[in-house]
């Protein structure tokens, strides 16, 4: 499964893994405040429409 | 006639209600899309391409290496455009688009460094060398961090949308020409790489199909992350309002 | 020239505070503004002084006529009284201080550095400025704060003089000038009422 | 406007220190050079230039937040705003001022630190000429990130930071003309470059560090 990478197998990897963990972790950040933001404006909004 | 109403439908997406009605539809076709097209494109790249008779299987880091040297003066490329509507139009949408693109594009020039280094480092001997395409894409990076610290550090977020969208507009001048400086200042002081990452003759027809998957994924998740971001930034400012309104009444 | 605000709002932090505000000002006029603190009077002060653009509506006859006064003084310490406003006649092309001087009673400390001067005194030496500018809308933002009762009436003379001349004065303050012939605006009633909370908001984000 | 800056210079002499500080720093550092890499007169007098440079690129530095925070804390900045001066003319003289105060004294010392790091004889007038050329650029462009960061509290972090990575191009061919003047290398092309930023700096920059400064008092 695994192709060979001959003598440049830890600099494509670790190449590939930086890359991937810098992007996931992008995403995540975004998602997480994503989420959380939303969830205080609409409990925001709730709010401030229950008390006029 | 036709064309100015087109016009003022496309204006209509500054409402940032509409926005987020809009973006919210079609963001999780966007997430799947860019989804695939990575996944496809990085996997076809890393097991199913050949190694460079030069380089060896390094080439294979230009599926990650392009698309997000790509992405990285794209995302520049539309913060300005997105500042330039800011300061003309006033849409404030166009303003927090430009603000939730930031730490996108700046991620995206950290990958072309770090994967610019790390291939490098075989085929250069060294992990860092002062070759001009690299240093500009460092000065690129600190544009990025200037932009994003200014963004942060203003309270008032018409100011700060005021002060960044300038601070753009002047600092693309100056990439540009930090571009042709360093370009001019290494000449003669570091021999030309013989080799580049980005340069054509690597780019043979083997890997260059899955190198425009890997380009379109890039772009595709940098369009989902872009109108996610947005929402998240027009959210902020939203409640921002409500509790200042809150203040003021009570 | 009249001073002319039409239909005004204005904002401060992104929130219209003041609005539907009308007024007309004519040469020798006198405009007092109250208000509960946080109203908006330096907000609206700062709007006609041309520093913040408007939200709507309009102001005619501002421009390039303003003096403006602030809480702050612009005064540099290490520069001596007349230095100070010697610079600021500069700025505005005006040539005479000693007027000036003489309309606040600073000419005995005229070659005193600003920073030993007593906060009254700085006050005055702030509203002296207003005299070397030659401008003929006079924007005051609270002009009495740290006056006694001697500097007031100075004060109050100089505004009178300033409207013989043909000036106009806008002043937001809560102690009584003895401008008797200063009209009075209460901005109370031009509080910003806000629709509802609701799901549709705008550009405003409201 | 001569009133202005004849304000802001009476204003840097009483003050004191507005002289000495830079000047001062730009000494400090050339002297910890050769601490840190060595007192080999050879290497010293091959990175002469470059040093002399960014020891100049930072004393400038250094009193850039100085040039509106003063003006802005005691509401000069307003009362200038609604006097007739243009805010562009405002921000010009600011900018002037401040090269005068600080640039200019930074020209004329480099060659005296020039000694201390043995820089090549036909160097000296090379680096005062590349020195003149360009430190009016760091005073403009700083003028710029001071008219940006002028309300906040801890601006003078944020300033550098800002303000650093539009400094590139102005050290690159500042730095290069120094170096082939040092080396008695032909050095038209940095030279006219370098000019010609500073040139379009001063010209342009201004009307971006107005509209700025605008926003900011708002």
């Amino acid at each position: 499964m695994m192709p060979d990478l001959g003598k440049y197998a830890d600099t494509v990897l670790s190449a590939y893994g930086a890359s991937i963990l810098l992007l996931i972790g992008l995403v995540a950040i975004s998602l997480w405040r994503g989420r959380r933001v939303r969830a205080e404006m609409d409990a925001l909004e709730k709010r401030m429409r229950r008390d006029g | 006639m036709a064309a100015s109403e087109k016009l003022n439908s496309l204006w209509s997406y500054a409402n940032p209600r509409k926005f987020l009605a809009v973006t919210e539809r079609m963001l999780p076709g966007l997430w799947a899309l860019s989804g695939a097209c990575l996944i496809v494109g990085l996997i076809w790249g890393f097991f199913l391409t050949p190694d460079d008779y030069r380089q060896g299987s390094t080439v294979k880091i230009i599926y990650l290496h392009v698309p997000s040297a790509l992405m990285a003066i794209n995302g520049w490329l539309m913060m300005l455009v997105m500042s330039l509507i800011w300061l003309i139009r006033r849409h404030h949408v166009s303003a927090l688009a430009a603000r939730a693109a930031a730490p996108i594009g700046a991620t995206m020039t950290v990958i072309a460094l770090v994967t610019g280094a790390i291939w490098g480092q075989p085929m250069w001997g060294t992990w860092w060398a002062w070759d001009p395409r690299l240093t500009s894409f460092l000065i690129l990076f600190l544009f990025y961090l200037g932009y994003m610290a200014l963004w942060s550090a203003i309270e008032e977020p018409d100011t700060a949308a005021d002060l960044t969208s300038v601070l753009c507009l002047v600092g693309s001048v100056f990439a540009l020409l930090s571009r042709y400086a360093v370009n001019f200042w290494n000449q003669g002081l570091h021999q030309g790489a013989s080799l580049s990452l980005d340069k054509k003759e690597n780019v043979a027809d083997v890997f260059y199909i899955p190198l425009l998957v890997c380009i379109a994924g890039f772009v595709l998740l940098f369009i989902a992350l872009v109108f996610y971001r947005t929402g998240t930034e027009i959210r902020a400012r939203r409640i921002r309002a409500l509790e200042a309104r809150e203040r003021a009444g009570a | 020239m009249d001073l002319r605000v039409s239909d005004l709002t204005v904002a401060r932090g992104g929130l219209p505070v003041l609005s539907g505000l009308s007024f007309v000002l004519e040469p020798g006029g006198a405009l007092i503004l109250r208000g509960p603190n946080g109203i908006g009077k330096t907000t609206l002060l700062r709007t006609i002084a041309g520093l913040q653009p408007p939200v709507a509506g309009r102001i005619e006859g501002a421009e390039d006529r303003v003096a403006y006064a602030a809480h702050a003084d612009g005064l540099k310490p290490t520069l001596s009284v007349s230095e100070n406003l010697t610079f600021w006649a500069r700025v505005f092309g005006a040539g005479d201080i000693g007027s000036a001087l003489d309309a606040f009673e600073l000419g005995a400390l005229a070659h005193r550095a600003a920073g030993s001067l007593s906060a009254g005194q700085k006050r005055r030496l702030g509203l002296a400025r207003l005299l070397v500018t030659g401008r003929s809308v006079w924007v005051l933002d609270e002009p009495t704060v740290s006056l006694d009762t001697h500097a007031v009436g100075l004060f109050a003379e100089a505004v009178r003089a300033h409207l013989a001349w043909g000036g106009l004065a806008l002043i937001a303050t809560h102690i009584d000038l003895g401008l008797s012939e200063a009209g009075v605006l209460e901005l109370a009633p031009f509080k910003t009422v806000l629709a509802p909370v609701s799901d549709d908001f705008d550009e405003a984000f409201l | 406007m001569i009133a202005l800056l004849l304000r802001d210079l009476r204003l840097a002499v009483r003050a004191g220190g507005g002289f000495g500080l830079g000047l001062a720093f730009f000494l400090i550092v050339t002297v910890l050079v050769p601490f840190g890499v060595g007192p080999e007169t050879a290497l010293l007098s091959s990175i002469a230039p470059g040093v002399l440079w960014l020891g100049a690129l930072l004393a400038c530095l250094l009193s850039l937040d100085r040039i509106f925070a003063l003006d802005w804390e005691d509401g000069t900045l307003d009362l200038l705003a609604t006097a007739p001066l243009p805010l562009e003319a405002v921000v010009s003289v600011k900018a002037l001022a401040h090269w005068l105060t600080t640039g200019l004294p930074l020209v004329l010392v480099a060659p005296l630190l020039g000694v201390l790091l043995n820089l090549a004889p036909q160097g000296y007038l090379w680096l005062l000429v590349s020195l003149a050329l360009g430190t009016p650029a760091l005073s403009v462009l700083g003028t710029f990130g001071a008219a940006l960061t002028v309300g906040l509290k801890r601006g003078g972090l944020l300033l550098s930071l800002l303000v650093l990575p539009l400094y590139v191009p102005s050290l690159i061919f500042g730095a290069e003309v120094a170096r082939r003047g040092a080396l008695g290398m032909e050095l038209t092309t940095p030279l006219l470059l370098l000019a010609g930023i500073s040139a379009g700096v001063i010209a342009l920059l201004p009307f971006a560090s107005a509209a700025v400064l605008r926003v900011n008092l708002r």
